[in-house]
């Protein structure tokens, strides 16, 4: 067995956490800086691990396999695929930036009295959550997968309950957050609190499907029971296969919100802070979508293509009806949740498209979508924690006193309504092309989306940015170079992959291959021959 | 030569982002900049033109091939560029206007602070515009019609802090991703249909696909340029966008962006011409617009609301022309181009005067103009004469052969196209006059603005007359140039297809029975507002009037169906997502709290009562293992 | 006659002492009710060991009478204490495992 | 030689006892659940534990009879009553049912309970058995001794262990710290005198040739009876005697023939 880089890839940031919360009270300062090193040596190591991929190799590569639990049948499995690459890279890029953009956000309050150790506990959090997440997009151990599925839950909870909104504990916040300082961490604890009861009952109801799946199966190893599926020499009854797949995919919707599950997410993503705000929806929630296509599609094709049809509605009402809440919500964190809610509406269609556009478009769109959310959304946070508001009424005119700020919000926001040129585009196109191959009138409905996104995004630029200068806004100051070092080089990977997304397709490609092989489906044929060839004259 | 066309959208896009990343040092030099790049565009314009001049009208198709941008399997999207005439007519026109207005803007946004922006934003324009007419492909095509969707959004709202400003630049943006709604949709029928869409294979192939598929590509097309060339009923936003910077209407608003819908259905040529319904419903669009605006025109007392109405119905007519298919599409596009000439010139000129104005827009504060800034008042004029189709100067050709071919569609059709196309040119004569009139002659009537500053009208510097005069040159000359030995048929024949159609009434009669409309439109415009004195304030005006004023209530309606109606919407969704999908979750946990609350009653404490439990349950254990012994 | 109704007894006298146990309230009786029942534990060991022929069962309540012992020295230090401290022996009294 | 009698076989004479000494056993069982005083809860147990002895001899396990004996009857029971005598002998605590269906259930259980361990030594069908002789050939004590020694040994060691733990434990228990030295005769006096509460010593209880009378609380002097003058602990068990009435018709008696003899005097004259 070869050095099991993704092994320590998903155990550095765990030794991180240790290290950081080891680290003495007096020195917060030291904590930041250990964290922020051990984030970036972690993303070396995946950029490690994407060029040690081989595209057109195996579909699993780099895979570790030892014997952990042998009575049941549990093995420590790790492998990945071109999306778990993908999703990887993602994590372990964004990590860092979230970690620089909260810098200061876990500083002891002069006015509260010390909680033990807040900054290093903070960080620590942070890098619990990444190793698991990674880890989450390693395991081809189906058990292996549920633990850390489910263990991240914790340290999201208190990342969640324990660091609240600078802004929200402020004066012109606590109004903002309707009342006062103590009614900011009573809401705070009740969407912590709600995040934990949803994702922990989605848990539970995966875990008798991770049973029943071994009850039917025999082992938990992925690439075992998809092969065999794949093969048909494993067969189970239809109503068993419903109810496991049913039992799967109740957890992932819930986690990756799908409509009418997602109810959790605004409160949480509106209490935390911003950069938990986008671990949750760009890191955490991935690995429910990344699930869906890994897990649901490969264990249980056929109980898939069933479900397609009511899963594929059910994604239509996320994107339209998370939109249309979005624009009517007043607080900036709570309409971007809204935005995200219709955006993981587009991953899952394209998902259960069924087709090699659709489910590459979905792989993209997860990337894709995590950097343009945590563009916006740390923008945003940016924004908050200087007026020390989230209520958009009390913002206007920000454009004047603060160009960059603007600028940069712009373009978080214009990546949200998916401006071709930028990377969401792409995903969002091949999402819809994906589709309406498959189900012309649910793309053509979905298209609605487009023009609801750029509703709640120019809404909310203007509302914010544009117009006389509001009183309290006109002190306000421009990004910082911190900030400023956060927000550019997502922007720059927002206008790269959107120019030319290659790198990564070339990466998804091949695992997307596999997906559909897996539920034997193939791309619906053009309906007519095409004679001339691509790039000649018109004539 | 080739790669050259790559340049010709790199030296805009450089410009954009050396403008805008540059910082306030480049403050002092950013409007330099921004017109060399937009010049050095325009050469290379001219250079690869002067290459095709020397070609075979048959092998006058540059393709260019930079890189395939989203490869996914069965699915294959290239970023490549494909020149042939009709792109080459519209990057001269771009670029030759566009360097033109990037000079003009020089002195017309002199003493705004920020002014290098304002370059970054219409060097990103051009590029945008370049990309979209050179794609070979609709998708790359997508991109540069949401390019210029998003730098008409920036110019529009330039002026942020106006509220008024922020929100118009909004609407434009929000009624284009209508439009563009339809172009996705479009892409995605053409996809499922041919597997591509990209030009070539798909419009040699299209005789492979049915009249119905053809049909709904063409109808989204539709939708898609009705959206971005202001047409019914996607047009409300024109008006509004006028709150941008004048150079921006006269670039955008007027020259080139409103036109992409016209180029859109010529470039799709081949698919409407698969589509013979699709070409009536164009039709009819394009004749609705043209009246719609037309009378939109006539009511407008802001200067460049009326010459934003006249704008759409102009549009109008070039729409009207690509509906009559192979008869019209030269047309469209010919008029297309005169009309960026004189209606930049237009627009310019009523920028000048505003400019001279302390920027009052209000024609019925202006009058007697003429003896004040002479150059603009020639050249407006001049432009003026091209667009009511004064015999000999540009609008005139190509405005006729536009009715022309409206007649040549024949049967009814015919003559109601024609005749609306008729009618058309009569309103315009009309509102062009009425704008002529009340801003050039009469006496004057100048309002002191509301920061109490009496107007002092004065020419406007050189960097602003020159590119009108350069206009006005234009809009004179080049509607002969293009017509004498049918030079711009021949030229763009090879690429639209040509016909000739064969219309009931003869050539001479529509000229003169247009030349009639003209006199009869400029009679009445004259007696109106030339005999008698103009009154200030706006009289009440007839029901016709006032609605036109309001755009003919279109605003207002999607003010009430769409705005009103969509606020109820997602006020009601908010509380249903927070009442009953939030409530149910927050019901069923209520529940079991009260349930657990009543469980915990048995906890009561007594050491004895837990002994009674225990003891029970031993007996209960016991029970059960010998019945499992019993069977 | 048949060891075996030593048992039967035994099962008698155990049940009797859990009766007493869950009905008596004064700490002492409650007591010697688990007395009781070790006792009737104690019988049946003794018959067992008398049945099986050999003397485990003797030696285990043996144990049982050692356990017993303590228990009761622990069991009646505690209810002294509880006596002092609130005057009364009754075992209701002390309902303080409820919140 | 009786030994091995009573290990292999049953006589009569062991049935009649039995079937005797079984009934007096199982009522000295239910007396002792069914006094209301604690002291007879206690004596009836011993009685029952005396009578389980008699039977650990029948069934040939003499070490443990005496033991049960000894132990048993002798010390543990002992200490029980010596506990009752500390909190009251007389204290009887009402047999009255305050939990609701505490009794029902606490029967039904035993009831359940029991017939469910007889049914259960029904199935056994234990018939025949082996006496004792053979382990007991070397001597029953020796048979013991040798299994505590060798097989139990541990078991054992650990018993003196708990043994000692149990001990050290009940005087924790029962100990109470002195935290502070004890206070001086003086102290408690200027004590007295700062609060004032109680100045002279408590008084002594009233005292009457009929009886002894340290349950008897003395008499103010208008008659009625004073709590303070009783000791405390009878005070907590409620001992205590009410004597004013009495007192309050000796008074009468003594004020009538008075009276009688002044009236006398009266009559002399």
């Amino acid at each position: 067995m070869s050095f099991p880089l993704l092994t320590v890839t998903a155990a550095l940031p765990a030794v991180g956490a240790v290290l950081t919360a080891a680290v003495p009270a007096a020195r917060r300062t030291a904590a930041k800086w250990l964290a922020l090193l051990f984030s970036l040596a972690t993303l070396a190591l995946a950029v490690l691990v994407a060029v040690r991929f081989e595209p057109g190799g195996a579909r699993y590569q780099l895979t570790e396999s030892r014997a952990w639990i042998a009575d049941f049948g549990v093995r420590y499995e790790l492998g990945v695929d071109g999306i778990g690459v993908a999703l990887i890279a993602l994590t372990a890029l964004l990590i860092p930036f979230i970690i620089l953009a909260g810098w200061h956000d876990a500083d002891p309050l002069e006015n509260k009295s010390q909680r033990w150790r807040p900054t290093q506990g903070f960080f620590a959090l942070i890098l619990m959550v990444e190793a698991m997440v990674i880890i989450s997009f390693e395991a081809t151990d189906v058990f292996l997968f549920y633990i850390f599925f489910e263990a991240m839950l914790i340290p999201m909870y208190f990342l969640i309950g324990g660091f609240g909104d600078r802004a929200t504990s402020s004066r012109s916040a606590a109004a903002a957050a309707g009342g006062t300082d103590e009614n900011a961490a009573a809401q705070r604890s009740y969407a912590a609190v709600k995040f934990l009861l949803y994702n922990l009952v989605g848990g539970l109801i995966m875990l008798a499907a991770v049973i029943g799946l071994y009850v039917v199966a025999g082992n938990f190893s992925l690439q075992e029971i998809t092969a065999a599926r794949a093969a048909g020499t494993l067969d189970m009854a239809t109503n068993t296969e419903r109810l496991l797949f049913l039992g799967f995919f109740f957890a992932f919707a819930v986690k990756a919100p799908l409509w009418p599950l997602h109810t959790w997410l605004p409160n949480a993503m509106g209490e935390a802070t911003a950069p938990v705000a986008v671990l949750i929806t760009a890191v955490v929630d991935k690995v429910g979508t990344f699930a869906m296509l890994r897990f649901c599609l490969g264990l249980f094709p056929d109980a898939s293509k069933w479900a397609t049809p009511a899963i594929l509605v059910l994604a239509l009402i996320s994107i339209v009806y998370g939109a249309l809440v979005a624009v009517g919500q007043r607080d900036i964190k709570r309409l971007v949740a809204y935005a995200s809610i219709s955006h993981f509406g587009f991953i899952i269609m394209g998902i259960f498209a069924m087709t090699s556009q659709g489910q590459s478009g979905a792989t993209l769109y997860m990337v894709n979508h995590g950097i343009s959310t945590a563009a916006l959304m740390l923008v945003a946070g940016f924004l908050i924690s200087r007026r020390g508001s989230r209520l958009i009424a009390d913002y206007g005119g920000v454009q004047k006193v603060a160009p960059v700020l603007a600028g940069t919000f712009l373009i978080g926001g214009l990546a949200t309504l998916s401006l071709p040129g930028l990377a969401p585009f792409v995903s969002e196109f091949l999402v819809l092309v994906g589709t309406f191959a498959r189900y012309p009138v649910i793309g053509i409905i979905a298209t609605i989306g487009i023009v609801l996104a750029a509703l709640y995004t120019l809404v909310l630029y203007q509302r914010t940015m544009t117009g006389p200068v509001k009183e309290e806004v006109r002190t306000m100051q421009d990004l910082r170079l911190r900030e400023v070092l956060v927000v550019a080089p997502l922007i720059v990977l927002l206008i790269g992959l959107g120019v030319y997304p290659k790198p990564l397709t070339q990466i998804i490609n091949p695992a997307v291959e596999h997906t559909l092989s897996d539920v034997h489906e193939k791309d619906p044929k053009p309906q007519v021959a095409v004679e001339a060839k691509n790039g000649e004259a018109a004539k | 030569m080739e790669n050259l066309i790559g340049l010709l959208i790199a030296a805009p896009l450089l410009g954009a982002v050396v403008l805008l990343l540059g910082g306030r040092r480049l403050d002092k030099a950013g409007h330099w900049l921004g017109t060399l790049f937009a010049a050095a565009s325009f050469g290379i314009g001219v250079v690869l033109f002067a290459d095709l001049l020397g070609r075979g009208a048959e092998d006058r198709t540059l393709y260019e091939k930079l890189y395939t941008w989203i490869p996914v399997e069965g699915f294959q999207a290239d970023v490549a560029f494909q020149l042939d005439q009709l792109s080459m007519t519209f990057v001269l026109l771009i670029t030759g206007v566009g360097t033109l207005i990037h000079i003009y803007s020089i002195g017309y946004m002199e003493h705004d602070e920020r002014r290098r922006r304002f370059f970054g934003y219409l060097n990103l324009f051009l590029a945008a515009m370049l990309l979209l007419v050179l794609a070979d492909n609709y998708l790359l095509l997508y991109v540069g019609w949401e390019g210029v969707g998003l730098a008409s959004y920036l110019l529009i709202g330039f002026w942020q802090h106006k509220p008024s400003a922020a929100t118009a630049a909004k609407k434009a943006f929000l009624v284009n991703r209508v439009g563009d709604m339809g172009l996705s949709i479009a892409i995605m029928l053409l996809f499922t249909t041919f597997g591509t869409f990209a030009f070539g294979p798909v419009f040699a192939s299209v005789g492979n696909a049915t009249e119905g598929k053809l049909t709904a590509i063409a109808l989204m097309l539709l939708l898609a340029a009705c959206g971005k060339s202001a047409q019914v009923p996607l047009q409300s936003w024109l008006g509004d966008a006028m709150e941008g910077p004048t150079p921006v209407s006269a670039l955008i608003h007027a020259a080139t962006m409103v036109t992409a819908g016209v180029y859109l259905i010529v470039r799709s040529a081949a698919v409407f011409n698969g589509a013979p319904d699709a070409q009536l419903v164009v039709t009819i669009v394009g004749a609705v617009t043209l009246i719609f605006g037309a009378i939109v025109g006539c009511a407008k007392d802001d200067i460049k609301k009326a010459l934003a109405g006249s704008t759409m119905s102009q549009i109008g007519y070039m729409i009207l022309a690509a509906g009559l298919g192979p008869v019209g599409y030269v047309f469209a596009i010919m008029h297309l181009v005169t009309h960026g000439f004189f209606k930049a010139g237009l627009f310019l000129g009523a920028g000048s005067v505003m400019h001279g104005m302390n920027d009052e827009v209000d024609m019925r504060k202006y009058g007697a103009l003429r003896k004040f800034m002479p150059v603009t008042f020639v050249t407006f004029g001049l432009g003026y004469l091209a667009i009511i189709g004064f015999p000999g100067l540009s609008g005139f050709f190509s405005k006729d052969m536009i009715i022309e071919a409206a007649f040549a569609k024949g049967g009814t059709q015919g003559w109601i196209l024609g005749g609306v196309a008729l009618l058309g040119a009569g309103i315009t004569a009309f509102y062009m006059t009425r704008v002529m009139l009340l801003t050039f002659f009469g006496e004057k009537r100048w309002q002191p603005d509301a920061a109490g500053h009496e107007p002092h009208p004065h020419e406007s510097p050189k960097s602003m007359t020159i590119p009108m005069v350069i206009l006005a040159f234009g809009s004179v000359f080049a509607g002969a140039f293009f017509e004498i030995g049918e030079r711009f048929l021949k030229w763009l024949e090879p690429v639209t297809g040509y016909e000739h159609g064969n219309s009931p009434v003869s050539a001479m009669t529509v000229t003169a029975s247009t030349m009639v409309v003209l006199v009869v439109g400029v009679g009445i415009a004259w007696s109106m507002y030339g005999r008698r004195p103009v009154p200030v304030v706006a009289p009440r005006g007839s029901l016709l009037t006032r609605a036109a004023r309001r755009d003919l209530l279109q605003d207002d309606f999607n003010h009430v169906v769409l705005v009103r109606g969509g606020e109820h919407l997602t006020r009601s969704l908010v509380y249903v997502d927070h009442s009953l999908v939030d409530g149910a979750v927050n019901g069923t946990a209520a529940a079991v709290g009260g349930a657990s609350g009543r469980l915990r009653k048995l906890q009561n404490g007594y050491a004895r009562s837990y002994a009674v439990s225990m003891f029970g349950g031993t007996a209960i254990l016991i029970a059960a293992t010998l019945l499992m012994r019993a069977v | 006659m048949n060891p075996v109704n030593y048992l039967y007894l035994a099962a008698l006298l155990f049940t009797i002492g859990a009766a007493g146990v869950l009905i008596r309230k004064n700490a002492i009786v409650l007591f010697m009710c688990v007395e009781l029942m070790l006792n009737a534990c104690n019988l049946a060991f003794v018959a067992f060991s008398r049945m099986h022929g050999n003397l485990d069962g003797q030696i285990i309540a043996f144990f049982t009478m050692v356990v017993a012992a303590a228990e009761v020295v622990v069991g009646l230090a505690i209810i002294v204490s509880l006596f002092r401290t609130r005057h009364s022996a009754s075992v209701d009294d002390a309902s303080l495992m409820k919140l | 030689m009786s030994a091995l009698a009573a290990a292999t076989s049953t006589s009569t004479g062991e049935a009649v006892q039995f079937w005797v000494l079984g009934t007096v056993a199982v009522i000295g069982a239910l007396s002792t659940i069914l006094m209301k005083k604690a002291v007879h809860s206690a004596l009836s147990l011993a009685g029952t534990m005396i009578i389980l002895a008699v039977f650990y001899l029948a069934n040939g396990a003499y070490f443990l009879g005496v033991v049960q004996v000894i132990v048993y009857t002798g010390a543990i029971m002992m200490l029980f009553l010596f506990v009752v005598m500390l909190v009251g002998v007389t204290a009887a605590d009402s047999l009255k049912e305050t939990l609701k269906g505490q009794r029902w259930l606490a029967v039904l259980c035993g009831l359940g309970f029991g017939v469910l361990l007889i049914a259960g030594i029904a199935n056994a069908k234990l018939t025949h058995f082996n006496g004792l002789g053979r382990v007991n050939s070397a001597g029953h004590v020796e048979g013991l001794a040798t299994l505590i020694f060798t097989k139990y040994v541990f078991a054992f060691e650990i018993t003196g262990a708990l043994l000692i733990t149990a001990a050290v434990g009940a005087m924790v228990l029962t100990h109470r710290e002195r935290t502070e030295r004890a206070a001086t005769q003086r102290e408690l006096a200027e004590r007295r005198v700062r609060e004032g509460v109680q100045l002279p010593p408590l008084p002594a209880p009233g005292v009457y040739a009929r009886h002894n009378a340290v349950d008897v609380a003395g008499l103010l002097p208008d008659g009625t009876p004073s709590e303070l003058t009783v000791n405390k602990t009878l005070r907590a068990r409620g001992q205590i005697r009410d004597v004013s009435s009495e007192a309050l018709n000796d008074l009468k008696a003594l004020e009538q023939a008075s009276a009688e003899r002044l009236g006398r005097e009266e009559a002399s004259k």
